[in-house]
């Protein structure tokens, strides 16, 4: 169990040691990263065989320590993220030190989003992620870059003042930041301030898992900064902070209102970035108006209570975790512009495949991941039996539909004509085809993917068992 | 020089901000907020970690990986910070463009004041880093004025040497240490971050476990970063 | 590995193989091949019926599982055929002089598979996939030709892709209230579902699988997306493609609902029930494409309207829920893929020698092309649904099943569908064939053996089964009595009734014999004169041949003047409403995003966020 | 008694000061002010017994990060000053 803790130890570690260690610095990152996906598998196993565990930091028992809880979906989302920093380590860089740097810290606070189970040590954690990807996206060498940074930057730093806020609300209402303490004592933050914090955490939070009203600075971002580093970004930080706002739904605010705002923010992600995409002109930001839905669907999946809906925002969240970073790749090198992608079907046709084939993935089209994640999603949906959730199936079908009609567009201008262009050296290739090639596996191994997410759902939406965990099993 | 128009957005910005904040405090019953870990804490804190001083030992034991996660946002900025300034952009002029120096050189004044504070300054943040379990202040005040105490000789003589090599060295070595006294914590007594080395008696300098030793790391490293950050700002740019 | 496995495998195989060699010169007869022995794999496995395979998963709890039953095996039947039929007339010498059929081979066998997944799913979830796969296997054969045909697929797909996620919201409502999603399990969920969830479901489903069938509203997408395919892909498409949503609305409203429930199930504030109201709707189906068939100036585009209208047909049959409806309407879709196919070959043929489908631009081709020629005589007799072929047949049945069930007024719409056939199918064969010969078809020439020989095979078909229905009457059992309906009562010539049946042994009898009279008195008593066709001569005058004395374009004007106030395109202008409006709304968010004024986004949705929560 | 008062003083010192950040003309100007403010900040700190917090934002907040914007701006300055010639 301790292993969670080195998962963020370790990656730290070479992150301070990093400027020391001269000509091998090109390869601690890898090796950390490399090592982070080890620890996560061992973890994986003890979890399989002993059930969630909680770790203290330090000896001191929640709530007055920080914990760990360590189940099933944290470590499905901590291995992930090493994985996906693994394949999108970038090999050629401005300054591959301090890049290096950046992205070991931000693989260690994603782990440690992952593990936490204390609401102030989330949000530091969210913090140190915002901070480390703000220099990673002024990273790539685009004046506009730097300009859709700091405007990320400035909105990000506001919105985690309100999370702040937010925390300080919570903490001023209950008189604890530990999440199973929270839970025991929800009553508290049952009340118009209440919700009020949960409001003001959601927006803070949602600056980074891309919600209606706080993301617009996605769109600019993705377009204009490098491409692994807008993979990372849309597939992997995004879900760490749904995490926080599924990890708030499921312990501290079950209430209806609660479920209610984050539906409703989810719902507005979905329309406003399928119809944003569906009038994008150029790829990057049409994928990135596509993130902004597709993560409204996992917000709106969350909004489920119970174990279908974690089921479902879970599945949606893996999937989109290796479907979009991978159509960034493949689209990175391409021009941008859509009307200019004429004919590259012919000139490139593994690349326009594997593109095909991530769409349709995205898309839902079985017998393809992205299926199973959307039946999920609407089966949870629709399971809640209420008006506001049938209405956000209907939701979901309209905006998947505008999504089908944008995408396929760039699938239709992709094979049509030809080009003089010759093809471009493809940088992505690799990371995106190991995620193509991950992407079949998990269709071929459905059957025991579905088990794991599963019994990964059931353990997260158990909170009884997780306050006990927490708080009755561990010494005082 | 750089001016800018009267800021109405934001000035009707603070006053959103303002009507938002009055309507939150309407409802929020200030003095009377359940302390629980609060005072838990304030209860044990003393007898468990050694500390005198019990916001250091909220900040290093109890919650010592927040400190580890804020210390981490500190090398972060820096870095990025560093990465920023440090790029040339490509979409400019493309030559480097010269730092156009237009202060006038530091005066007699300034500069032997420079020279008078920098031992002052420096026993300062020791002070203040060594004695954090003890009384108010600690690893991240200190580094910030022992940075305040390498910085200032270089306002007063922009020439005057700065081993940013050792700077590296030390702030590289203090990080690490702090996550490698948590390791041994983990190791020891099976705990990330477990205190070591016993509580001894609350109020002597010697006391509080790990405490010290992480507050000394945290001062190092911050110390470093932050020099070596203002003189990177300060000085020409990096080609 | 039973049959079943072995056919899948087959066909897999087929795929494999064919986008493999298709560019090699024998493709298409290697095609040709494969489908015979997937042919005779359905024709072995025929006595086990329902067979269920030994393939099957578990994913999250849901089982998914195949079993081919009567139903899927009918249409199996012509699925195959119809492929066999449109590979073996591209391996002729339409497609020797092409020159990359690897799409068109392999996209075909494609379809033939993903066709037969879907025939042979036994559960919702393996049901969406077949879907999922015949809709992808489609748009690839559709693609093919590019340019326009790009933009018609393009369109099918946005509708195809829109009415799947409608079926994936029904199957989600299923999958929420139900412990299961085999068949079984679903027929004794809607068993116990009540009055609205049934018709949730069963509008959800009837937008998706109807958008395949091109059922009213949904079919504005077929014609162009058919008629710009390849011809013998054309020909595959228009025999069979729509119908995999006829059979997924089977499955639906029949095997899983229940057709007894859809008589109870009413229609809200009024004095109908569902199976009136689907009803209905398949006779609008049935009028309204064949009188705009009626209006088009293109060969393949006028087929493919009429492909729409027959489904209405089927649907209707069915609907009626006695074994006469229900057979009619089973046959139906059999007797109209041989016509179908046989005529879009025709109609591809008379392209492969002209090089045009406009039916303003030809004409007179009888002498020129006539084994073509007869080809379509047949079909569109069939069509039409005139003795002796067997078009004939099966609309008798549905008249005669909807005079018995005392539907008088969907009766009448069907003959008013029959009679726009009768005209629009006469505009196509007298526009090609008959009138003047143009002179630049002057040295046109039959289309060789390689290509006629499949098209008159079909035709004879037309005409043999027209003459001894019991032949397809006996394939159409398989599937009623999977639908749980009583078997009809028939024989070689026809189908027999309590009150007088029908004998096509004797119609057809009667008719040859009325036609050898009159052949006879032709023949023997012709005192005529045979001119050549360019030998003309009007007012006393000799006409050249360049002179074009012949209109065939405005066709109908008269009729048309009476119905064209009725045709407004009411159906078209809903499309492009919707498409501005999701322009519209997409122009609204992009700006919404573009402008950006992101600090003030967050202040006022933390305002209103507090606003909602604290007031 | 008289640590009310201190207070009050420093909160409306923090408020003159806040606007005054908002309404300097020069950026260097604004940053002062915007010392003036953790200044008044931590000084009220001291009075409602935080000393650990104070002395932190002393350090932090009114030393160091008005150094760095104030170097940030210098920098920036530099740049848009040559662009404007």
């Amino acid at each position: 169990m301790n292993a969670s803790v080195l998962m963020i130890a370790l990656p730290l570690l070479a992150a301070f040691l990093l400027p020391l260690t001269g000509p091998l610095a090109r390869w601690v990152g890898p090796f950390a990263a490399a090592l982070n996906i080890a620890l996560g598998i061992s973890l994986w196993q003890t979890v399989a065989q002993e059930g969630p565990s909680v770790v203290v930091m330090g000896g001191f028992a929640a709530p007055l320590g920080i914990v760990f809880r360590v189940d099933t979906l944290a470590v499905l989302f901590a291995t992930a993220l090493a994985a996906l920093v693994l394949i999108l380590w970038p090999r050629t860089s401005a300054d591959p030190r301090r890049e290096s740097a950046l992205l070991l810290i931000l693989l260690a606070a994603g782990c440690g989003l992952a593990f936490s189970g204390d609401l102030f040590n989330l949000f530091v954690f969210y913090e140190l992620i915002a901070v480390a990807s703000y220099g990673l996206v002024a990273a790539s060498r685009e004046r506009l870059a730097a300009a859709a940074g700091l405007r990320y930057l400035v909105l990000s730093a506001l919105g985690s003042a309100f999370a702040l806020l937010g925390i300080g609300l919570v903490y001023a209402l209950a008189g604890t930041l530990n999440l199973a303490d929270l839970s025991r004592h929800a009553d508290a933050l049952n009340s118009p301030l209440g919700l009020a914090a949960f409001a003001l955490m959601l927006l803070g939070f949602g600056v980074k898992a891309e919600l209606f009203p706080v993301n617009a600075w996605v769109a600019e971002v993705y377009s204009t900064a490098t491409a692994r580093t807008t993979a990372l970004l849309a597939g992997g930080v995004s879900k760490l902070a749904l995490l926080i706002v599924l990890h708030l739904v499921l312990l501290v605010y079950a209430q209806p209102a609660a479920l209610s705002l984050l539906l409703t923010l989810g719902l507005l992600s979905i329309v406003s970035g399928q119809f944003a995409g569906y009038r994008a002109a150029d790829l990057p930001r049409m994928l990135a108006y596509s993130s902004i839905a597709q993560l409204g669907m996992i917000a709106a999946a969350f909004s489920v209570s119970g174990e279908a809906g974690v089921l479902a925002g879970l599945a949606l969240a893996l999937h989109h975790l290796i479907v979009k970073p991978a159509l960034f790749l493949v689209g990175d090198g391409w021009p941008k512009c859509v009307d200019s992608l004429a004919g590259l079907g012919r000139a490139e046709p593994w690349r326009a495949a594997l593109f095909v084939l991530l769409a349709l993935s995205l898309l839902g089209i079985p017998p393809l991941p992205g299926f199973w994640a959307k039946l999920l999603l609407l089966k949870a949906l629709l399971g809640m039996g209420e008006p506001a959730w049938n209405l956000a199936a209907a939701v979901v079908l309209l905006g998947t539909a505008i999504e089908g009609a944008y995408l396929l567009r760039v699938l239709q201008t992709l094979f049509r004509g030809t080009t003089n262009a010759k093809p471009a050296t493809f940088g992505g290739a690799l990371p995106a085809g190991v995620l193509g090639v991950a992407l079949l596996l998990v269709m071929l191994a459905a059957t025991p993917v579905g088990g794991a997410l599963q019994r990964a759902a059931q353990q997260a939406a158990d909170v009884p068992a997780y306050v006990a965990d927490t708080l009755g099993g561990s010494p005082q | 020089m750089l001016t800018s128009r009267p800021r109405w957005p934001a000035l009707l910005f603070i006053l959103g901000l303002a009507l938002l904040l009055t309507a939150l405090l309407r409802d929020l019953h200030f003095g009377n907020a359940p302390m629980q870990v609060g005072q838990a804490i304030n209860g044990v804190a003393a007898h468990e970690t050694g500390a005198a001083n019990v916001v250091a030992s909220v900040l290093l034991a109890y919650r010592g990986l927040d400190t580890l996660g804020e210390l981490a946002i500190l090398f972060a900025a820096a870095t990025g910070a560093g990465l920023v300034l440090g790029i040339a952009f490509r979409n400019g002029n493309g030559e480097a463009q010269a730092k156009t120096n237009t202060e006038p050189p530091a005066g007699f004044i300034l500069r032997k004041g420079a020279d008078l504070m920098f031992p002052f300054l420096l026993i300062l943040g020791a002070y203040v880093i060594l004695h954090g379990h003890l009384t108010p202040g600690g690893g991240f005040q200190g580094g910030a004025i022992l940075a305040a105490a390498f910085f200032v000789p270089q306002l007063a003589r922009p020439s005057s040497p700065f081993n940013e090599r050792t700077a590296h060295w030390v702030e590289a070595l203090a990080g690490a240490s702090f996550v490698l006294i948590g390791i041994a914590g983990l190791a020891g007594a099976g705990w990330f971050l477990a205190p070591l080395l016993g509580t001894g008696s609350v109020g002597e300098l010697l006391s509080a476990g790990s405490i010290p030793l992480l507050q000394l790391a945290i001062g190092l490293k911050v110390g470093s970063e932050l020099a070596g950050l203002m003189i990177a700002l300060h000085g020409p740019k990096e080609t | 590995m039973n049959d079943l496995d072995l056919l899948l495998l087959v066909s897999i195989g087929t795929t494999a193989v064919l986008f493999a060699f298709g560019t090699w010169r024998w493709a298409g007869a290697l095609g040709t091949l494969l489908y015979a022995l997937q042919l005779a794999l359905l024709a072995v496995m025929r006595p086990e019926l329902p067979l269920a395979s030994g393939i099957g998963f578990e994913v999250l709890g849901y089982r998914l599982q195949w079993s081919l039953s009567g139903l899927g095996w009918f249409f199996a039947i012509i699925t195959v055929a119809s492929a066999l039929f449109s590979a073996w007339f591209a391996a002729g010498e339409w497609g020797q002089h092409r020159r990359n059929l690897r799409l068109l081979h392999g996209g075909l066998a494609l379809n033939v598979t993903a066709m037969l997944i879907l025939l042979a799913s036994d559960d919702l979830i393996s049901l969406f996939i077949g879907w999922e796969l015949v809709s992808w296997a489609s748009y690839l054969a559709m693609v093919q030709r590019g340019g326009p045909a790009m933009d018609a697929a393009y369109r099918y797909l946005v509708y195809a892709l829109a009415g799947a996620l409608a079926v994936l919201v029904a199957i989600a409502m299923i999958a929420a209230q139900s412990p299961a999603l085999d068949f079984g399990s679903v027929r004794v969920w809607f068993a116990s579902a009540g009055n609205g969830t049934i018709w949730t479901v069963m509008l959800l489903t009837m937008a998706g699988f109807g958008v395949k069938m091109g059922l009213l509203p949904l079919h504005l997408w077929q014609p162009a997306a058919y008629s710009e395919s390849p011809g013998p892909i054309a020909a595959f498409l228009g025999a069979i493609s729509s119908r995999m949503g006829l059979f997924a609305i089977i499955v639906v409203l029949a095997q899983l609902i229940g057709l007894e429930r859809l008589g109870n199930l009413p229609v809200a504030f009024s004095f109908w029930n569902a199976n009136e109201f689907w009803a209905w709707l398949a006779a609008l189906t049935l009028i309204v494409p064949t009188f705009i068939a009626l209006t088009q100036n293109d060969a393949r585009m006028l087929l493919a309207w009429h492909g729409i209208g027959q489904g209405g047909y089927m649907l209707l049959g069915i609907l009626i829920a006695t074994p006469l409806g229900v057979s009619g309407g089973l046959m139906h879709v059999i007797n109209y893929a041989c016509y179908q196919a046989a005529l879009f070959l025709a109609v591809t043929a008379v392209a492969h020698r002209t090089g045009t489908t406009d039916l303003d631009h030809l004409g007179g081709l009888i002498n020129r092309m006539p084994l073509t020629y007869v080809t379509m005589l047949f079909c569109i007799i069939g069509l039409a649904g005139l003795p002796p072929m067997n078009g004939f047949v099966s609309k008798w049945m549905i008249y005669k099943a909807l005079l018995d069930a005392q539907m008088p007024l969907l009766f009448v719409a069907a003959v008013i569908g029959t009679l726009g056939t009768i005209l629009s199918v006469y505009k196509l064969i007298h526009n090609t064939f008959l009138g003047q010969l143009r002179l630049e078809h002057a040295q046109v020439n039959e289309v060789p053996i390689s290509m006629w020989l499949p098209m008159i095979l079909l035709a004879l078909i037309v005409f043999i089964t027209g003459w001894m229905p019991g032949l397809f009457l006996d394939l159409v059992d398989e599937a009623v009595v999977a639908i749980g309906i009583t078997q009809l009562p028939h024989h070689l010539g026809g189908v027999d009734l309590g009150n007088g049946g029908l004998d096509m042994l004797w119609i057809v009898g009667v008719l040859l014999a009325a036609i050898g009279i009159g052949a006879i008195v032709y023949f023997l008593g012709n005192r005529s004169v045979r001119v050549g066709q360019f030998d003309n001569y009007a007012g006393g005058q000799i006409l050249t041949a360049d002179v074009p004395y012949q209109y065939s374009h405005q066709f109908y004007a008269g009729l048309l003047r009476v119905i064209q106030p009725w045709m407004r395109g009411g159906m078209a202008w809903g499309e492009r409403a919707l498409v501005s409006g999701a322009d519209f709304l997409g122009g609204a968010m992009s700006g919404l995003y573009r402008a950006a004024p992101a600090g003030a986004y967050l202040l006022l949705a933390v305002l209103a966020a507090l606003a909602v929560t604290l007031l | 008694m008289i640590m009310a008062w201190v207070a009050l003083a420093c909160v409306v010192t923090m408020l003159v000061a806040g606007v005054l950040v908002l309404t300097q003309r020069k950026l260097i100007g604004a940053i002062a002010a915007a010392s003036v403010v953790s200044v008044a900040l931590s000084v009220l700190l001291v009075v409602l017994r935080a000393p650990d917090v104070a002395l932190a934002e002393a350090a932090v907040g009114a030393g160091l990060s008005s150094v760095l914007l104030a170097l940030a701006v210098r920098r920036v300055g530099a740049v848009d000053s040559k662009e404007d010639t």
